[in-house]
This record gives structure tokens, sequence and C-alpha cells, in this order.
């Protein structure tokens, strides 16, 4: 039952993210390139092979799906076009459809700044919440 | 042979000798599989295609006709493909000026290279074929008024 | 009626795994002219021919069809074998039931009607095939090696000791190519100038070759054995036969600051300028770009200078015209254009180099005399990062999907050279994979870990940040520790993918040659003729065919001139039997023909004809069946279906669209 | 027309020319027939009027083997099948003297008869003298009158212009009687969904009966011998009793003639079944003018025909989809 329950959500990371993690070559240019690799306890280059080998509900738990900045330098400098950044939007995306919608909206986000944050935090903020 | 009555459309294959027939060994040896439908008769250069086989060909029931030749400015006698081209193109347009659907014929350059370019070409072919289903109108054309 | 003989290949399982041979035979026994019908497993071996020849003798067959493999594969085979057992080859004809069938078809039901389909319609072909005989084609016994770099300089040595005479044309003012921009060379670490400038030296002194420099090929006309190439020898403005080669006026030019291509712009040089001291020609160029003489009028110091009188402003573009039995293709590579690479910083910061550029700042005729220096602040640098595959292996359209093959090996000898010469210096090298297949190459890389200490990271560089205090920060991944590093760096080396010479297309567009999508000329077969173009008489030498190393493209440009010298050594060849003919009775001598035929083979005579009784003198196109190549423009140019093609006739092709429609 | 017949005895007598290549009267008034006149006495039967519509040029294939020059009577729109002929050595220049006719238009006897007008005996007003613009007929029903330009052939509609490209001299004068878009036929025709263009050829081919007439006269369609009526595409004569070869007939006389055809329009004016076979013609010019740029076939000996040129930057086949 999980077996095919993981799989099944292998198959969907790869709908929706519209990556084949096949592609990657393991260079490891995107753990390279990430601002957040130091907080993440799943490295970007990891979530390709995470996918790749149906072992998605590891990945789903992990801190990493939610330090993911999606700021896409993985996904813009990846030489294989695997997009590791879309790969864990994905991800995300696949944990708020199962809990039923985002446990955040749109209009807590401004309480929740200061001057400081910077805009490319905003953008990916609304972009990882407001589903 | 197979049981459901699912349509088996017969498709045509003109490829030039020097690349597109090339191309489709290639996708053989690759093992880039495409549909059975596909039958290819080798000829010299795109240039070799004559309107009266491409009219002979649905005369006799072909579904679909494809032309294969090397992409141009790299054609092996140097121009033939582009006389192809005029030809096919004016020839086309004659044929839907007829009334005859557009996608039965196509004109494709595939290079001894593009064995992943042939089968992807001809996989898309047939589904088109497919989804045009018999050769009804060129079959009126054989006068079943 | 033909007596036609059928012979299935089982090619092993290759076939017979997925096309029923027994079925195929069955049925086609009861085709039209079918006489005999057999199957075999390998009919391409000697007793598969040998079949052949039994079949002939004792079924008394005229036509031959083998369904088997690819008739690019082995035709000529089981020509040969017919013509063995009495037979004229041309009354062959392949069925391809392996590339076109059994490879790409699962079910063995469709696969089998599909290659009885295919056997009925080169049985309806053979019914309709005449025995053909080839002409002769005479050998002009000079080959011509496009490409002056270590790949075409040793075809040409090659072809040259073997007897025949040479030419080499190449672009730049000097022959030596890639090669001579090399500081060492891996695995053995020899000096490049060293073991190339000796060649140079013999091929311009060989009697049998004739270098062209600073020149190019502007068209090619012709086939096999007998082609003609326009040579245009660009203005160098200086006479040869005069010039001494003292190098005064290089001296005394006041325009030095055109950046040096040999340098790979990271030096200047003058506007009259040999690119480097071991030239050959020893004979400078004038680039009338950089010249004040030629964009003002004013000065003109090297003419007054030159004790030979060898400046000649006035000097044109010549034209040489020249005949070839043969040509090859060694017109190399170059590395591709880092624009799309932000994130190395290859364009912001000078100290991040291509490794091409390494090899002239490691050379000591190169803009830092040998001395290993930070282009920017010309400081020692302490500290070194490699980053490997830079364009190499993507998929995206800022790289190649191809490996460049040679990087892996040259940064091992980078990385070797800096720390045998520099102990005191770090080198990095992030690596996606070490690639190093051939003989003493995984021991070289091993001794650049083991022996001299290079930090080999499994990881990528992710970026490359210039920092104020004039380092660079590269932020790179250690897969195997699962980190990220934080580098500062004084240098950064970046091992940029090759691609083929610009200019191949367009040379690859004259000779018809076959090219790939990445600009690599197309080999006749990837296997088996690797330095033979399909198009006949054009050969592939080094990088043009596919990436590679010296000790590679030596042997592949040693293996192109015996291809070449096979070729010479014949007297004639004999040509393609399959040219277009016409009927003088259908012919109207409209010109229609003539019109398309690539080949300038068709002319028209008047001739005096016999139309059922209608004696009357006609225009009639006449086919010079040694220039026709068989292309059949002429034959759809027609309109009145006179001109036919033999071996592809009109009714041989529209018998093969019966055959697959009925 | 009586300076025509005078200038041509003079030739005649001269021996200047051996033969004239004309019109003489035909058994109806409408229908004078194509001849050639040997004497300057049978010069008597020479006709030239508003009915003279037959292009003469593809007779001077067979003219250019006799001995002698012949005199060739060519309208206009003739000249550039003539030069077409030239350009690809079917006739032999110095072998004819080209008078160049005056043309006002050429009439079409079934489009008189359409407007009703039967029984004709007699047609005045189309004798090419005078301004052409009413036809006055007697019929066995009395007289009746129809305008010059409703009888006009729809070629004429269309002219390609009162100038005679080729010719030693003109008698005569010339008028432009275009009042017609060329390609308006075309163009409806390609609007249409492809089940009416269909319909549309289907019931005007099937008319067909295979006279071969439209092949017969075509100057373009001069082969010695017929692709189809030859052994070498296996499609030698088989009319009606395989309809596709019908239309593929008249698709490859067509495609044979693509880039030749001059659009003289002969072929739609002779069909006894009525088809407008200039429709395929047509298509084919209007196609090359419109991807190929313009290109009017014997506006000038010696021009390459579109299809056997090229041009490296040709659009590809796909382009017939995107239209």
């Amino acid at each position: 039952m999980s077996m095919s329950h993981g799989k099944n959500q292998a198959e969907q990371i790869r709908e929706i993210s519209g990556t084949n993690p096949l592609k990657c070559m393991k260079c490891g240019k995107c753990s390279a390139t990430c601002p957040a690799f130091n907080e993440m306890d799943i490295k970007p280059h990891q979530f390709v092979s995470y996918v790749a080998n149906n072992n998605v509900e590891e990945l789903v738990k992990s801190e990493s799906l939610w330090k993911c900045l999606s700021c896409f330098a993985c996904v813009e400098r990846c030489p294989r076009d695997v997009k590791p950044g879309k790969i864990i939007d994905a991800a995300r995306q696949l944990v708020v459809r199962e809990r039923g919608g985002s446990y955040l909206t749109a209009d807590e986000i401004p309480e929740l700044l200061d001057d400081e944050t910077p805009q490319q935090l905003l953008v990916s903020a609304y972009r990882r919440y407001k589903r | 042979m197979s049981v459901n009555n699912e349509f088996r459309p017969k498709i045509v294959a003109f490829c030039c000798n020097w690349c597109s027939y090339a191309g489709a060994d290639l996708a053989g040896s690759s093992r880039l599989a495409y549909p059975a439908d596909v039958k290819i008769i080798r000829v010299p250069c795109s240039c070799r295609v004559n309107p009266m086989f491409i009219l002979r060909a649905f005369e006799k029931g072909a579904d679909g006709v494809i032309i294969c030749g090397c992409h141009p400015g790299d054609c092996h006698y140097s121009t033939g493909n582009y006389y192809a081209r005029r030809r096919m193109t004016l020839l086309f347009s004659m044929l839907d000026y007829i009334g005859v659907e557009k996608g039965r014929t196509r004109v494709e350059w595939v290079s001894a290279a593009e064995g992943v370019k042939f089968s992807d070409t001809m996989n898309d072919f047939v589904a088109k074929i497919k989804g045009l289903g018999e050769n009804v109108r060129l079959g009126d054309l054989r006068c079943k008024n | 009626m033909q007596r036609i003989g059928v012979f299935v290949c089982h090619c092993g399982s290759n076939i017979a795994a997925t096309v029923d041979v027994k079925k195929v035979v069955e049925v086609i026994a009861s085709e039209p002219g079918v006489v005999h019908a057999e199957d075999y497993q390998y009919m391409c071996s000697e007793a598969g021919q040998e079949k052949i020849a039994i079949a002939v003798r004792e079924k008394k067959l005229t036509g031959i069809v083998v369904c088997s493999c690819s008739p690019r594969m082995h035709e000529a085979t089981f020509r040969k074998a017919a013509e063995r057992a009495g037979i004229n080859p041309y009354m062959v004809e392949i069925a391809n039931i392996r590339e076109h069938c059994s490879w790409i078809h699962k079910d063995i039901n469709e696969a089998t009607e599909k290659a009885v389909i295919l056997a009925r319609a080169a049985v309806a072909k053979v019914n309709l095939n005449t025995p053909l005989t080839p002409g002769e084609s005479r050998v002009t016994k000079r080959a011509l090696v496009i490409g002056g770099g270590i790949a075409g300089i040793q075809t040409a040595l090659d072809i040259a000791d073997a007897g025949y005479k040479v030419d080499i044309v190449e672009k730049t003012p000097s022959i030596g190519g890639r090669m001579s921009q090399l500081d060492k060379t891996f695995p053995t670490l020899d000096c490049s100038a060293c073991i190339l400038t000796p060649k140079m030296v013999e091929a311009a002194a060989h009697e049998n070759i004739t270098i062209y420099t600073y020149s190019e090929v502007e068209k090619v006309s012709g086939f096999v054995g007998d082609f003609t190439v326009d040579i245009r020898k660009k203005a160098r403005f200086i006479d040869a036969d005069k010039c001494t080669g003292c190098g005064a006026c290089q001296e005394k030019c006041p325009s030095k600051k055109t950046p040096s291509e040999f340098n790979r712009g990271l030096g200047t040089r003058t506007a009259i300028y040999t690119p480097f001291a071991q030239a050959i020609p020893n004979v400078p160029v004038i680039d009338t770009e950089a010249c004040i003489k030629f964009k003002t009028g004013k000065c003109g110091l090297c003419q007054k200078i030159c004790a030979a009188g060898a400046v000649d402003y006035t000097q044109k573009d010549e034209i040489i015209t020249e005949k070839y039995g043969a040509i090859v293709v060694a017109t190399g590579f170059d590395t591709i254009n880092l624009d799309k690479y932000d994130e190395y910083a290859y364009n912001q910061s000078p100290d991040v180099i291509t490794s091409l550029e390494l090899e002239r700042v490691m050379n000591a005729a190169g803009p830092t005399h040998g001395h290993l220096e930070r282009l920017s602040d010309g400081k020692a640098p302490k500290e070194i990062v490699f980053i490997q595959c830079v364009g190499s292996r993507c998929s995206d359209d800022r790289g190649k999907p191809y490996c460049s093959k040679i990087c892996c090996m040259y940064t091992a000898k980078h990385a070797m050279l800096i720390r045998d010469k520099y102990p005191d210096v770090n080198v990095t090298v992030f690596y996606i994979d070490v690639r190093t297949p051939g003989k003493n190459f995984d021991e070289f890389y091993r001794r650049a870990v083991e022996q001299y200490g290079v930090n080999y990271v499994k990881g990528q560089v992710g970026k490359v940040i210039p920092q104020p205090n004039g380092k660079l920060l590269v932020q790179g991944s250690d897969l195997l520790d699962n980190k990220q590093i934080l580098k500062e760096a004084d240098m950064v080396v970046l091992a940029t993918a090759i691609e083929p010479n610009k200019d191949v297309r367009k040379i690859a567009t004259m000779l018809t040659a076959s090219i790939d999508t990445n600009n690599f000329l197309t080999e006749a077969h990837a296997k088996l003729r690797p330095v033979e173009s399909p198009t006949a008489g054009i050969f592939l030498s080094g990088v043009v065919q596919g990436p590679k190393d010296i000790p590679e493209t030596v042997s592949q440009a040693g293996a192109a001139a015996v291809k070449v010298v096979g070729l010479l050594a014949k007297d004639k060849l004999t040509t393609n039997p399959c040219t277009a003919k016409a009927d003088e009775l259908l012919c109207n001598g409209c010109s229609s023909c003539a019109n398309v035929c690539p080949y300038g083979a068709i002319s028209y005579e008047d001739t005096l004809v016999n139309d059922h009784g209608i004696r009357e003198t006609r225009r009639i196109a006449i086919v010079n069946s040694a220039l026709c190549q068989g292309c059949g423009a002429c034959t759809v140019a027609c309109p009145s279906g006179a001109m036919d093609l033999q071996g592809f006739s009109n009714r041989q092709i529209l018998s093969e669209v019966d055959a697959i429609c009925r | 027309m009586q300076e025509l017949i005078t200038r041509a005895k003079e030739l005649l007598a001269d021996g200047t020319v051996a033969r004239v290549l004309g019109w003489k009267i035909g058994d109806m008034p409408y229908n004078p027939e194509p001849a050639y006149f040997e004497t300057v006495e049978s010069l008597d039967k020479f006709v030239y009027n508003g009915f003279c519509g037959a292009n003469l040029s593809k007779y001077m294939i067979e003219a250019s083997k006799l001995e002698g020059k012949t005199l060739v009577c060519l309208k206009p729109c003739d000249t550039y099948s003539f030069n077409q002929l030239l350009t690809e050595h079917r006739v032999d220049r110095d072998k004819a003297y080209i008078i160049g006719v005056g043309c006002k238009g050429k009439l079409d006897i079934e489009k008189i008869k359409k407007t009703g007008i039967k029984g004709i005996t007699a047609i005045s007003g189309a004798e090419m003298t005078d301004a052409c613009d009413t036809l006055e007929i007697d019929t066995i029903y009395g007289k009746k009158s129809c305008s010059y330009a409703d009888g006009m052939l729809e070629r004429c509609h269309v002219c390609k212009g009162k100038e005679h490209k080729i010719y030693d001299e003109i008698i005569g004068e010339s008028r432009d009687t275009a009042d017609g878009e060329r390609f308006a036929e075309v163009a409806r025709i390609e609007a249409m969904s492809p089940e009416e263009k269909f319909e549309f050829f289907k019931s005007e081919l099937s008319k067909c009966i295979r006279c071969n007439a439209c092949r017969n006269v075509c100057p373009a369609c001069s082969c010695r011998k017929c692709v189809f009526d030859s052994t070498k595409f296996d499609s030698a004569q088989k009319a009606n009793v395989d309809s596709f070869e019908e239309k593929m007939f008249h698709i490859i006389r067509a495609f044979h003639v693509a880039g030749r055809c001059t659009d003289c329009g002969e072929c739609s004016r002779v069909c006894p079944q009525g088809i407008p076979l200039h429709l395929f013609n047509r298509k084919f010019i209007k196609d090359i003018n419109e991807i190929y740029g313009e290109y009017v076939a014997g506006a000038e000996a010696g021009s390459r025909a579109p299809l056997v040129n090229f041009d490296t930057e040709d659009a590809e086949p796909s382009i017939v989809n995107e239209r």
C-alpha cells in the first residue's frame, strides 16, 4: 500500500514539476548554487534521487521542503534541465494539496514581514503559501 | 494477427539514400520504435520523388505519404532537395485545393544523424493519419460514387 | 519474366526474434517471379553467400532479393556474391527487414507482416531490374587537406610520403593549429612545440606538399577522383618569395594594440605580424583593419624598413584552381563562447580564464612568459580552482550535449604542472566524473592526486563571485561530504567545451558532406568507416569528426591518409551505373532536365531519330554518365517521362508503391 | 482583316514566307478554324474576327520542321506561348514570321447562347475593325443583340495586356479587356471547406470524358508523347476504366505545365464538357506568385521556370498548412 502510495506520489511530482529525474547526471551544481543549502536536511541534489527512487515520503517530511526559497537558481543553472527547485516545489504542493489547503493565507503574510525581508523571499513566500 | 478492428493506416515513406534512409537505419539500430504501418521506399534523393508516385500511392490505397530528405543545404547532390521542396509545396497545395486533407502528405528533413527525429516524425505522422482515418476522400477520387 | 530467388536472413536472433522468417519464406514463395525462397542464419556469411550461388546454379535465377539488414550495410556484399555466381550485380535488391523492421517492432505478427510487404516490394522491383554495367572515371592523383593543424599536417605527410601530391589549405597565416598554442601535452608532458614544430617543418620542406596559408576553400565542384577546387589565397601584402623572415617590420610597426589571436586575446600583436615565432611560413601578413597605412594612407614604415623590398600594399587576393582526387577535412575546433555562463564570472574577472588561455599563460612564449600569474594584477596565485564540464554534457541551449573528451586529461595535466612548478599553490578541481579512458591516462590522473596532491572534489561550482579584495569567491558542492564549499581563489580555470570550427558548416555544404546537429561531420559508418564521409572522396581527420585528443587525432589522420592513398593508387574508378538516361523517342529537347542537373551532365544533340517510321532530326538530351551521379532531379523535371533513372526507374518505384499499398 | 490579308499575300508572293498560318471561315459564322494557306488565292478564305480565339503558337512546333518560313498570326496573349515554346527549344524563331494581330477580346459562343440567344444564323459586330461593343445577331427567331463584353471568353476578362511580346510586325489595334480579378475564382475555392472543395472538383471532373482536347490544344502540353500515352509510368490510357486516372490526369497535367503555363485559357475554351480546367493552372500560378515571387511564363524568352529553379530560402512545404 505504502509502496504504491509512494510510487504514486513520485509520479505526481514528476507530473506537477514537469521534470524527468532520470536526466540528472549527478553533477551537484544545484547544491553548489543553493543559497539555503546549509539550512537543509536533504540537499538539493538529493531531491532528484529521492524522486527517482520513489522515496517521496521522506522528502515530504523533510525540513528542506520548507527551507527552499524557491529562488530557482538551481533550475536556472542545471545543465541537464532536471530542475531540482521545481521538484521541491511540486513536493510542497503535494503536501499542501493533501492537507486540503494552505495553512497560511496571503492576508497574514504582511504582518510577518519586516523591512529587512528581501523581495525575493516575499515572492517565494507567496509562491509557497498561496496555492 | 491482431484481433481488434483498430484502423491500421497504410503509409508510404520515400527516404533519400544519403540522409533519411540512413536516419531510419539509425532509428533501427538505436531501437527507436515507430509503427509498422510505415513502409520505406529508398530513393537516391528527395528530388527523385515524382508527384506521380505520390498520387499512385493514394490511388492504390495509401492513407498517408511522407517524403524525407537531407536538410536544405545538406543535399548529397547539392541541390536536389531544393527542387523537391518546390515540387512538393506546389503539389501539396494542389491536393489541398481539390479538398484532400492537408495532413496526408508531409515533407520532413531528417539527417543521417537524426535517428530520434526519424522515429519521432513517423510516430507523429502515423498518429495524425490515424486521427484523419481512412483515406475516404482520395478513395472517392477512386470513384466510389 | 525474371526467375527470382529470395533469401531471408535470421541475422542470428536480430531478425528472427521478431520476424517469423519461415513465414516470410512461405508467403514470398508464391509471389510472381519467385522460383526459390529460403532462410538462413547469416546470409552475409560465406556459407550464406554460397547458398545464393547454389540457388543461382540450380534454379537458374536471374534476380535476387535478400531480406536482411540495411542495404547500406551489405548491399555491396550481396552484389559481389551475385557477380561471383554469374548474375549481374544490379539484379540484386535488399529488403531491409532489420533496421526498418525487426529492430523497431515488438509484435512478431506485425513485424512478420511488414517483412513480407518489404520483401514483396523488393521482388516487384527486381522483376523490373535490368543488368547494369558501371562505367569508369579517372582519378586525379592529388589530394587536398583543408586545415593545417596537427590532423591536417599528419594526413598530408602520410599521403606525401606515399608518393602523392597533396595541398594543405590553412585559413590562418601559419600552419600548426591548436596544438601550436598548447604548452605541454598529456600523458607524457612533452612540450607541444617540440613535437609539433619538426612536423611543420617537414611538411613545409616536403617535395610533395604545397601549403597555402592565409587561404580558404571557396568553391568545390566535381566528384570523387575528379574534384575541382577554387582556393582563395588572401592578400598578405608581403611577397613571400622576397621576405627573409627577419622580423624587422614587426619590431617597427607602430600599430601594436591588436589582441593576439594566437594568445587568445591575452596579449597584443602588431598590424604586420606572424602569429608566433615558429610560424610556417615565416612570412608575416598585414592586418588591414589595424594597419595605419591601410586606414589613413600614412605610415608605410614596414615598406621603408624592409631590406628585401617584400612589402607590397597593392597585393590582391588570388584564386587558385586545382584538381584533386580526394579531399580531407581537418578543420579542427574552438572553445565555445561563454557569454551565457554568467555564473562563472568569465566576462567579469580577468582571473577567470579558459584552459586554453591557461595554456598560453603557462607557455614561455605566452603573454606572461610562462610565469603563472593573475592577469588582473600580475600577482602569483596561491589558490587555483579548476571547474570541469563547463558547457559540456549540457542539455540546454547554453552548452553542448556531448562530452568534450579532452578536458579531464588536460586539467590533470595543468594541475600537475602547477603543483610541480609551484608547490605552494593549492589546486582544487571540481569534477562530475573523471574520464580517463586511454593508455596511461588513469595512471596520469592518479599521479596528479597521489603524487602531486591535487585536491579533486566530486561536485560542481554553482557560482564564482569576484570580491572587492580581488579574490574570487567560489561556491561549490562536495557531494561526497554532502557539504557546500566556499573557497577564496586567486584564479579560476574553466574546462570549456570544444566545438567544431565555425566555418565547417560552410565547407560541408560545399563538399555536400553530411554534418550533424553539433556541426561535427558525419562518418560513413560509426564503427566501420570512421574516417570517411558518406560522400565519396571526402575524408575526415581530427576533431571535425568528434572530440579527440592528440594521439587519437594523429591516428585518425593516418587512417584518413591511408584511405586517400588507397583511392589515389587507383588509375580508374568504377562509376555508379545508376545514372539517368533519356529515351530519345520521348525526349522533347526542352532543357528542363539540364536546368536542374547539379553536375552539368546533360547536353543536347541534334539526333536523327526513327520514330515509328518518321525520320527526323530532333534535339535530344544526352547524359554524360561519367558526370551523372544519379540523383534523379532530371527525371521529375522531365514532363514527358523521357528521362529515367537506371536502377531507380519510374516503373520500378511505382511497382514498389503498388506492392506496399496492395 | 483586309490589311492582314493584303500583307500576307505580299509576303507569300515575294517568297518571304512559304505559307500563312491563320484562320479560315468555318461552317458556322462563329467557328472559324486554324488553317494553313499556301497560295495567294487560298487566302480568300482567310478570316480574322472576334471568334478567332485559337492560339496558333502550338502549330509552330510542326511548322518549324517545314521548309521555309511560316507567317503566323499571334494575338498578344499567344505571343507568351510562343516565347515559352522558344524557351523550351520547341519552335524555331527563324522559321516564323510573326504578325502580331490586334485583339479586342475574343468571343465565346457558349456564353452568347447562355444569354438565351438561339438559332444563330449571322453575327455582326465582331469584325475587330469596329469598336467591338455590341453584337448584332440574326437568328431564326429574329434579330437579337448582346454586349461584346458579355460574350467574351473568361480569359479575356482577365487579359494579360494588349502588348505583343514577340513579333515581326503588328497589324491591327488591340485593347486591354481586363475587367475581372484573375485569381478571384481560385481564391473563392481556396476559401471553401475541404468538403466543399472536394464536392466542387468531383462534380466538375466527373464530367471529363478523357477526350484529350485540353491536352491537344495546350501549347505547354506539347510533349511528343504524353506520359499518359507511354509505358513509362504504367499510366497509359485507361479512360473511364479507372476514374482515379482522370483526376490524376488533370492534376499531373497541371503539374507538368506548372511554371510553364501562360494561362492562355485554351484548355477551358476547347473542353466539350465545359470543365473550367484553367482553375488548376491558375492555382499553380497563384501559388508560384505568392510563394516564390511573381513569374509570368512566356513574358520573356529564355527565362527560367520556377519549377526548374530554387532559392535556398524557399518556404517549407508546411507553408501549405499555414495558408
